[in-house]
């Protein structure tokens, strides 16, 4: 046990260890001079203040040199300057991260929950018409592009019924407000996490359900409903522990579209921005977090698999 | 609602005598304007129901000189004083927390007033730069009454309007615009060129004015200072590194209103009524910019009325949604020529571009009714030979731009461009086949496929390359095309000589600028409109330059769009100006809701 | 994680030779048990599938005009024009036709690749544990939390852009949860008897792999092949939402960029954009029909007979 | 009488593509208190029988006949019903503990679930029950067991989970469906001393299925012998082993190790294709012609019925 678990860590840390120089390569291999993008369109500047300017960003230094200084400050948790945004890169992504992991979270809770009780319903009872009108529905909703989805339910919901407001976290500070400007990106993005979970988890009832616990559950005097949430379903949904984990990265990329849509800056909007602007600290920064978070995901979806299924752990 | 009478009144009476101390205070010069106003005739206290609150207290200071100093003055009746004084606050009481709501794609990213490009065109109305442009493209003084330039170009003065005051209730002195130009020499990149030229400048309270001095002649300082925003010297001198200085909170200003709130969360800049502001009183307590990151988003707003009325930088409402607008009959459009333009470049440091023969031909290739009725659906013109739009200063007319895919082919092989190997593709010179790349950006890929029909059509071979923004800058500076499409901005077009040179210089760089012209007579030309500020001269070299274009065809213009701004009809009072749009101060002080 | 062996099939098993569960049986070895799940098949995946791929097959058939004919832009739905013109006035029908071939293409060529690698890196990565386990693991980890946006940028502005550099980008960019799931189930089924009994017997790993391993993860990859081809036609229509698409290529991806992008959303001209929207998604369900098609149906009788001996 | 259990020409057959019956007319009482033993080879129907009267197969069955237990009438009861009465008053025991018992779950919290279904008792006093069971079946400490997990057991530790949690409630009536099937020796000791003190503790009958006669010898007091889905003998315990007279029956006692190990010829037909007339004849030494085109009824002679034409 104890050699599966240096060998997952060290595995872990040595990937993480790669996408930490990746990320530094990553934005660098990119066409286009973020000085350029950082001074606009239409201005004239001569030669020499490009030059100055890119050393005081540090950009005129060799790589390896920039590679060095780079871990250097990774090492001290100092992300560095964004170039665009004119702060550090560790405040914006503070304030950033809290809200889209309020979105985000929410939206996969909902989703998960959503996904998983009527994955459970139309695995018990795949036959009849409600369950078969669910499967399609679902299947439906997996393949539209995120943004064709959250198009349509602007337009539906804030435009033509003008139940919503159109943009933003909030128009005041207050949980209602944040809550009537969230909740249709919230919905959008739930119902896509739901439509994942919804698939996998259906399947696997179907599986789960010819177990022979689930009969001996029936002659133990069990009733319909009672067999299936007290036996099957979490048996089932062992996979949509991995399922979430997997798609946390998807989860950030998904959300961008609703952010672009919604106009809510979060991470999503942050991302898309620097790397059209080229700002290296940011990407670094955001594809770091990005990376922590999901491998933080993985871990955590191993250790709650474990909980969860006794058969992966030894007696206590 | 008697209740907020009073309440105002109090406060109002306060204020006056705030300014009046302050009046007081200050030197001979307003004074002396007072004494000759009130000598003969009663205070001009009449016009609209819209006093503005200079006129009052001018009013009010005279009665008071007249009864407690026993100044020999006919002391304005006590009627029309109490009745502007009523109207006004009446005038208060019924704007109190009205908004103007703007929608704009223009997105700011962070709160810091010198990094963030968006956030320094909003700040116009908080902290208006000294110059403007009017309606028709001339340039005019904004805080400035006026301007003088002399000794061959290199020394500027500039004269302070009186009446303006920041929002903190201080006067605004030319202290304040001298600093503000040294400030951003030195702290912007994009100014920079300041701080190396800038000799010397002074300022003197008495004319209110300010000097600059510079090492070499400079013709364009008045367009450069229509973007510099004035700044309070008193409060940004504490501030050593203005790029990185993030603030949401109130920005001093001295124009009709003060910038108070920038909400990044909630997507919005708020800005408030400058209550020293001695210009005619704004109808709205408080303007908003909402930020729309999509635009079908931003349209959907306008059209339920989230929004009063649209503003983006530099482009137009997009034309497929106009129709769509106007089905709701609740929006009237401001139209006006774009100083701007979409137009097809050429690589002519790479054959057979670098002929000026093969480029005529080419220009009777493309169908330019169609590409107007397209891409602009109607909101736009066919374009003349001269690439310079009706809109700008000291437009010349020149030849239009005809679509003859005949005479197209006809001076192709006059050229000696023929298809001998009857390939349908002509051949050049050498003998081999004619393939031409077309280099294109996302937003113009429609357009590519247009004229790559057009071109294929008198057997020309076009491969077009779509590539994402930098790609294109990256190729463009390397010369790795022989057709470009590309756009220019208003400001672009004025840049260096002006009427677009600055795309063509050979000796310019910059992302959005071709660099491709290097003939020593366009050279010369641009040098010539670079040495003068006098308007007869400019005129003569802007034609000059205008007819080199049409002569030479350096780039095609496609077509001449009309910049069109839907405004909710239940407002007045829009105007525009070619730079900045509906977004300059007369707007926000005429628009009233009807 | 599908169970190893389900209730009726290791009754059965127990019943007829009465030898132990563990024992390994010719009658029920992968290859076997493969043909019997290809015969049922759901007849509505099936018949939506062959249509779009003999629409892709010949375009000219369906379609009234050339997909680069221009009529007058913006028209509503007419019979000359069935489902109207868009912004540049090409027939909006004629363009969705033409554009199956290269909207299936991407959708499943790049699905195959990323199938094929996840399938492959996930079985070594099961069958063979210690030191090639965890190198193929910890490789797939680092594509894993690999950011996908600047990848397909970077991939997209040094290769020329064209069809295949897409379809290439986008399989080797979803591969790797396909690989974890394949890696977790093949652990299990590596315990299993009838593989343990192979191994005695003394089959090569790889013939093992092929005939016992893989059939058995056909209920793990169907359904992942389908989320793949999904997530690809979507990928491919959300970079031109971006910007980074190709636009020359004329997929449904490409119409649905343009729908939203040139006022088609905004002029309500639902005839245009929701089109492409739907071949996606009935596309897709056609793979999903398909992959339920191998799921266990319940209640056939022979089945029951086997469990309650 | 009123006897227990009472079966009455059940008849089970499967809907499908091709419809099959399973089971033909099969009768057999139990009374209170009394244990009987359905014996027979793999494939005649013995799980069946013990599924129908549980009603726990499938949708796709067609039952017929009677089951009366304690004079009600099983086969008309709804779902809800039923579901009060299993694990209350009818339990069964099944086959393969170690897939029976759910991995995601405790014992503990398996054990005291038909507790707190069927008698809504609380936890503290549930948990109480489960350890009373536990100890019962011979675990030195039961708390270690609380928090155990089935995949940490072995077979045989399963097993005897799986009889606790059976027997919690003291059930009237336990089907115990292969309980010897896959254990050592030693083990079936162990399990029939279970059964042995249910019964008399508990008071409950034991409805036996086996195909391990020593097994049966000593739990069962009636023993019926079922062939291809139909009963071929049923007699008292201590009868049948003395004098089968069924030549099915005879073989299955032939074929005991102590017995000679010698087996019977042929393969036990499968149930969706019997053989017409005595369903056993192609492997009846005895075989007359009269055996393939009759169909011989179950006659009851001396405590015993045989179906068979030599038993006149």
């Amino acid at each position: 046990m104890i050699s599966t678990a240096v060998k997952k860590t060290f595995r872990y840390l040595s990937s993480f260890a790669l996408i930490v120089s990746l990320n530094f390569a990553l934005p660098r291999l990119m066409p286009g001079d973020p000085v350029k993008n950082l001074i606009g369109e239409d201005v004239y500047v001569s030669d020499l203040v490009i030059e100055e300017l890119r050393a005081e960003l540090g950009l005129n230094r060799p790589l390896l040199e920039q590679f060095l200084a780079y871990i250097q400050a990774l090492l001290r948790f100092d992300l560095g300057y964004s170039y665009h945004l004119h702060s550090p890169v560790a405040e914006v992504l503070q304030e950033r991260i809290g809200w889209t992991l309020l979105f985000v979270g929410v939206s996969v809770g909902l989703g998960a929950g959503l996904g998983v009780f009527l994955g459970a319903y139309a695995g018990w009872k795949p036959e009849t018409k409600l369950s078969r009108g669910l499967s399609c529905g679902f299947i439906l909703l997996s393949c539209t592009p995120p943004y064709f989805l959250a198009l349509l339910f602007l337009g539906i919901f804030a435009f033509k019924l003008g139940l919503f407001p159109f943009k933003g976290f909030y128009d005041t500070l207050t949980l209602g407000s944040i809550a009537s400007h969230l909740f249709l990106p919230v919905s959008v993005l739930a119902l896509f996490s739901a439509s994942r979970n919804f698939l996998i988890l259906r399947g696997s009832v179907i599986q789960e359900k010819e177990e022979l616990y689930a009969l001996y559950a029936r002659a133990k005097g069990l009733y319909e409903r009672e067999i299936l949430f007290r036996h099957v379903v979490k048996n089932a949904s062992l996979p949509i522990i991995t399922l979430l984990a997997l798609d946390f990265g998807f989860l950030f990329s998904g959300a961008l579209f609703i952010e672009i849509v919604f106009s809510l800056n979060g991470m999503g909007t942050l991302i898309y921005d620097a790397i059209i602007g080229k700002d290296y600290p940011v990407l670094q920064g955001a594809f770091l977090l990005i990376a922590l978070a999901v491998l933080i995901a993985n871990i955590l979806a191993d250790f709650l698999y474990a909980v969860v299924d006794p058969r992966v752990r030894r007696p206590a | 609602m008697q209740h907020n009478l009073k309440k105002v009144l109090i406060g109002i009476l306060i204020l006056l005598i705030l300014n009046a101390s302050l009046g007081a205070g200050a030197p001979s010069s307003s004074g002396a304007e007072a004494k000759a106003g009130i000598g003969n005739e009663t205070p001009k206290v009449q016009g609209p129901e819209f006093q503005s609150k200079g006129e009052i207290s001018e009013g009010i200071l005279a009665y008071m000189q007249a009864v407690y100093l026993g100044a020999a003055l006919r002391p304005p009746d006590e009627a029309t004083l109490s009745k502007a004084a009523s109207a006004y606050l009446l005038q208060l009481e019924k704007t109190k927390g009205s908004v103007l709501k703007i929608a704009t794609p223009n997105t700011v990213k962070s709160a810091s007033l010198f990094g963030d490009y968006s956030l320094g065109i909003f700040a116009h109305l908080s902290n208006p730069p000294l110059m403007k442009m009017d309606a028709n493209g001339k340039l005019v003084g904004q805080l400035v009454d006026c301007y003088e330039v002399s000794e061959n170009n290199t020394r500027w003065t500039f004269y302070l309007k009186d009446e303006l005051y920041w929002s903190d209730g201080k006067k605004v002195s030319p202290k304040d615009a001298e600093f503000t130009i040294r400030y951003y020499g030195k702290k912007t990149p994009s100014a920079r060129w300041i701080n190396d030229t800038l000799k010397s400048s002074s300022f003197s309270e008495a004319e209110n004015s300010v000097t600059f001095k510079f090492n070499k002649p400079y013709t364009r300082i008045n367009l450069e200072f229509a973007t510099y925003n004035l700044l309070p010297a008193h409060i940004w001198e504490k501030i050593e590194e203005p790029q990185k200085y993030i603030h949401e909170g109130s920005y001093v200003g001295c124009g009709p209103y003060f910038l108070k709130r920038i909400e990044l969360k909630a997507g919005k800049l708020v800005f408030e009524r400058n209550p020293y502001w001695r210009g005619p009183m704004p109808a709205f307590e408080c303007v908003e910019i909402h930020f729309y990151s999509n635009l079908d988003v931003a349209t959907l707003a306008l059209e339920n009325g989230e929004v009063d009325t649209y503003y983006k930088y530099a482009s137009s409402y997009p034309y497929p949604n106009i129709e769509q607008l106007k089905k709701t009959e609740k929006f009237d459009f401001l139209e006006k020529t774009n100083v701007g333009l979409i137009f097809l470049g050429f690589n002519l440091k790479k054959a057979p571009l670098s002929d000026r023969a093969f480029r005529e031909a080419l220009s009777y290739a493309l169908n330019y009714e169609e590409l107007v009725a397209l891409e602009t659906l109607g909101y736009g013109e066919v374009a003349n030979r001269g690439f310079v739009p009706p809109s700008m200063e000291y437009y010349k007319e020149t030849e239009k731009l005809k679509y003859n895919p005949a005479k197209a082919r006809e001076l192709m092989k006059k050229a000696g461009y023929e298809d001998r190997n009857e390939n349908g593709i002509l051949e050049n010179k050498e003998g081999d086949d004619l393939r031409l790349t077309l280099l294109v950006r996302q937003d113009s890929a429609r357009t590519a496929e247009l004229l790559s029909e057009y071109l294929e059509e008198i057997g020309l071979e076009i491969e077009v390359k779509n590539v994402d923004q930098d790609t294109w800058f990256t190729l463009k500076d390397d010369y790795k095309y022989d057709l470009t499409v590309t756009r220019s901005t208003p400001w672009g077009m004025l840049m260096h000589a002006s009427w677009g040179s600055g795309y063509f210089d050979s000796r310019r760089s910059g992302k959005g600028v071709l660099h491709t012209l290097e003939d020593p007579a366009f050279l010369q030309l641009c040098d010539e409109l670079l040495a003068t500020t006098d308007s007869a001269e400019l005129e003569k070299s802007a034609h000059a330059l205008q007819a080199y274009y049409a002569e030479n065809l350096p780039a095609i213009p496609l077509y001449w769009n009309r910049v069109v701004t839907p405004f909710n009809r239940d407002f007045e009072g829009w105007a525009a100006d070619p730079l900045y749009g509906i977004y300059n101060l007369e707007t926000f002080v005429e628009v009233r809701k009807k | 994680m599908q169970k190893e062996s389900r209730a009726y099939k290791e009754l059965g098993v127990q019943r007829n030779l009465g030898l132990p569960k563990e024992s390994y049986t010719l009658k029920e070895s992968g290859l076997q048990k493969f043909g019997k799940i290809f015969k049922t098949f759901n007849r509505g995946g099936l018949l939506l599938f062959f249509f779009f791929f003999f629409l892709a097959l010949f375009p000219s058939l369906f379609a009234p005009y050339s997909p680069s004919e221009r009529f007058i832009p913006y028209e509503a739905p007419s019979e000359a024009h069935l489902l109207g013109t868009n912004d540049i006035g090409n027939d909006i029908l004629s363009e969705l036709v033409y554009g199956t071939r290269i909207s299936l293409m991407v959708g499943f060529a790049s699905a195959c690749i990323s199938t094929v690698i996840g399938l492959s890196i996930g079985l070594l990565a099961g069958y063979f544990r210690g030191w090639t386990a965890e190198v193929l693991m910890g490789f797939t980890d680092v594509v894993l939390l690999l950011p996908k946006l600047p990848l397909i940028i970077i991939l997209g502005a040094f290769l020329r852009p064209s069809v295949w550099i897409l379809i290439l980008v986008l399989g080797l960019l979803s591969w790797e949860s396909l690989a974890r799931i394949v890696r977790a189930k093949t652990l299990q089924l590596r315990e299993s008897g009838y593989v343990k009994s192979a191994q005695c017997i003394g089959f090569s790993s790889f013939h093992i792999m092929c005939t016992d391993i893989i059939p058995n993860l056909v209920h793990v990859i169907l359904p992942k092949f389908m989320l793949a081809t999904a997530s690809a036609m979507i990928s491919e229509a959300s970079l031109s939402f971006l910007g980074l698409g190709d636009p020359s290529l004329k997929s449904w991806g490409i119409m649905l960029s343009f729908a939203f992008s040139r006022g088609g959303f905004i002029r309500d001209m639902w005839w245009w954009y929701l089109p492409p929207g739907l071949c996606i998604t009935f596309c897709v369900l056609a793979v999903a029909l398909l992959g339920f098609g191998f799921e266990p149906k319940t209640g056939v009788a022979k089945k029951e007979v086997v469990k309650l001996q | 009488m009123n006897s227990l259990l009472d079966v009455k020409k059940l008849k089970v057959g499967f809907e499908g593509a091709k419809p099959v019956n399973v089971i033909s007319e099969v009768s057999f009482s139990i009374q209170k208190g009394e244990n009987l033993a359905l014996v027979g080879e793999s494939g005649c129907g013995k799980s069946i029988i013990a599924h129908a009267i549980l009603r726990l197969l499938a949708p796709e069955a067609r039952i017929e006949g009677s089951i009366l237990f304690k004079g009600r009438e099983l086969l008309k009861l709804s779902e809800k019903e039923m579901a009060k009465l299993r694990g209350n008053e009818l339990a069964i025991i099944f086959q393969n503990a170690s897939h029976a018992l759910n991995p995601v779950y405790s014992i503990g919290r398996q054990l005291a679930e038909p507790l707190r279904i069927h008698q809504k008792s609380g936890k503290t006093d549930a948990t109480k029950k489960v350890l009373k069971a536990l100890a019962q079946l011979g675990f030195s400490s039961p708390e270690k067991y609380l928090k155990f997990y089935p995949s940490w057991g072995s077979g045989g530790m399963n097993q005897r989970f799986l009889i606790a949690s059976s027997t919690i409630l003291e059930p009237e009536l336990l089907i115990a469906d292969e309980p010897s099937k896959g254990l050592d020796p030693a083990r079936i000791k162990e399990v029939e001393r279970e059964l042995w003190v249910l019964g008399k503790e508990a008071k409950s009958s034991l409805l036996l299925i086996s195909h391990d006669l020593g097994f049966v010898r000593r739990l069962a007091d009636k023993i019926a012998v079922l062939y291809s889905g139909e009963i071929v003998e049923l007699a008292k315990t201590s009868v049948f082993f003395k004098q089968p007279r069924h030549p099915y029956s005879q073989g299955l006692l032939g074929s005991l190790p102590e017995n000679g190990f010698v087996p019977i010829p042929g393969l036990a037909p499968a149930l969706c294709e019997s053989p017409s007339g005595c369903r056993f004849h192609p492997r009846c030494p005895f075989q007359k012609e009269k055996c393939l085109r009759e169909h011989p009824e179950l006659k009851a002679r001396e405590e015993r019925a045989v179906r068979c034409f030599l038993w006149a």
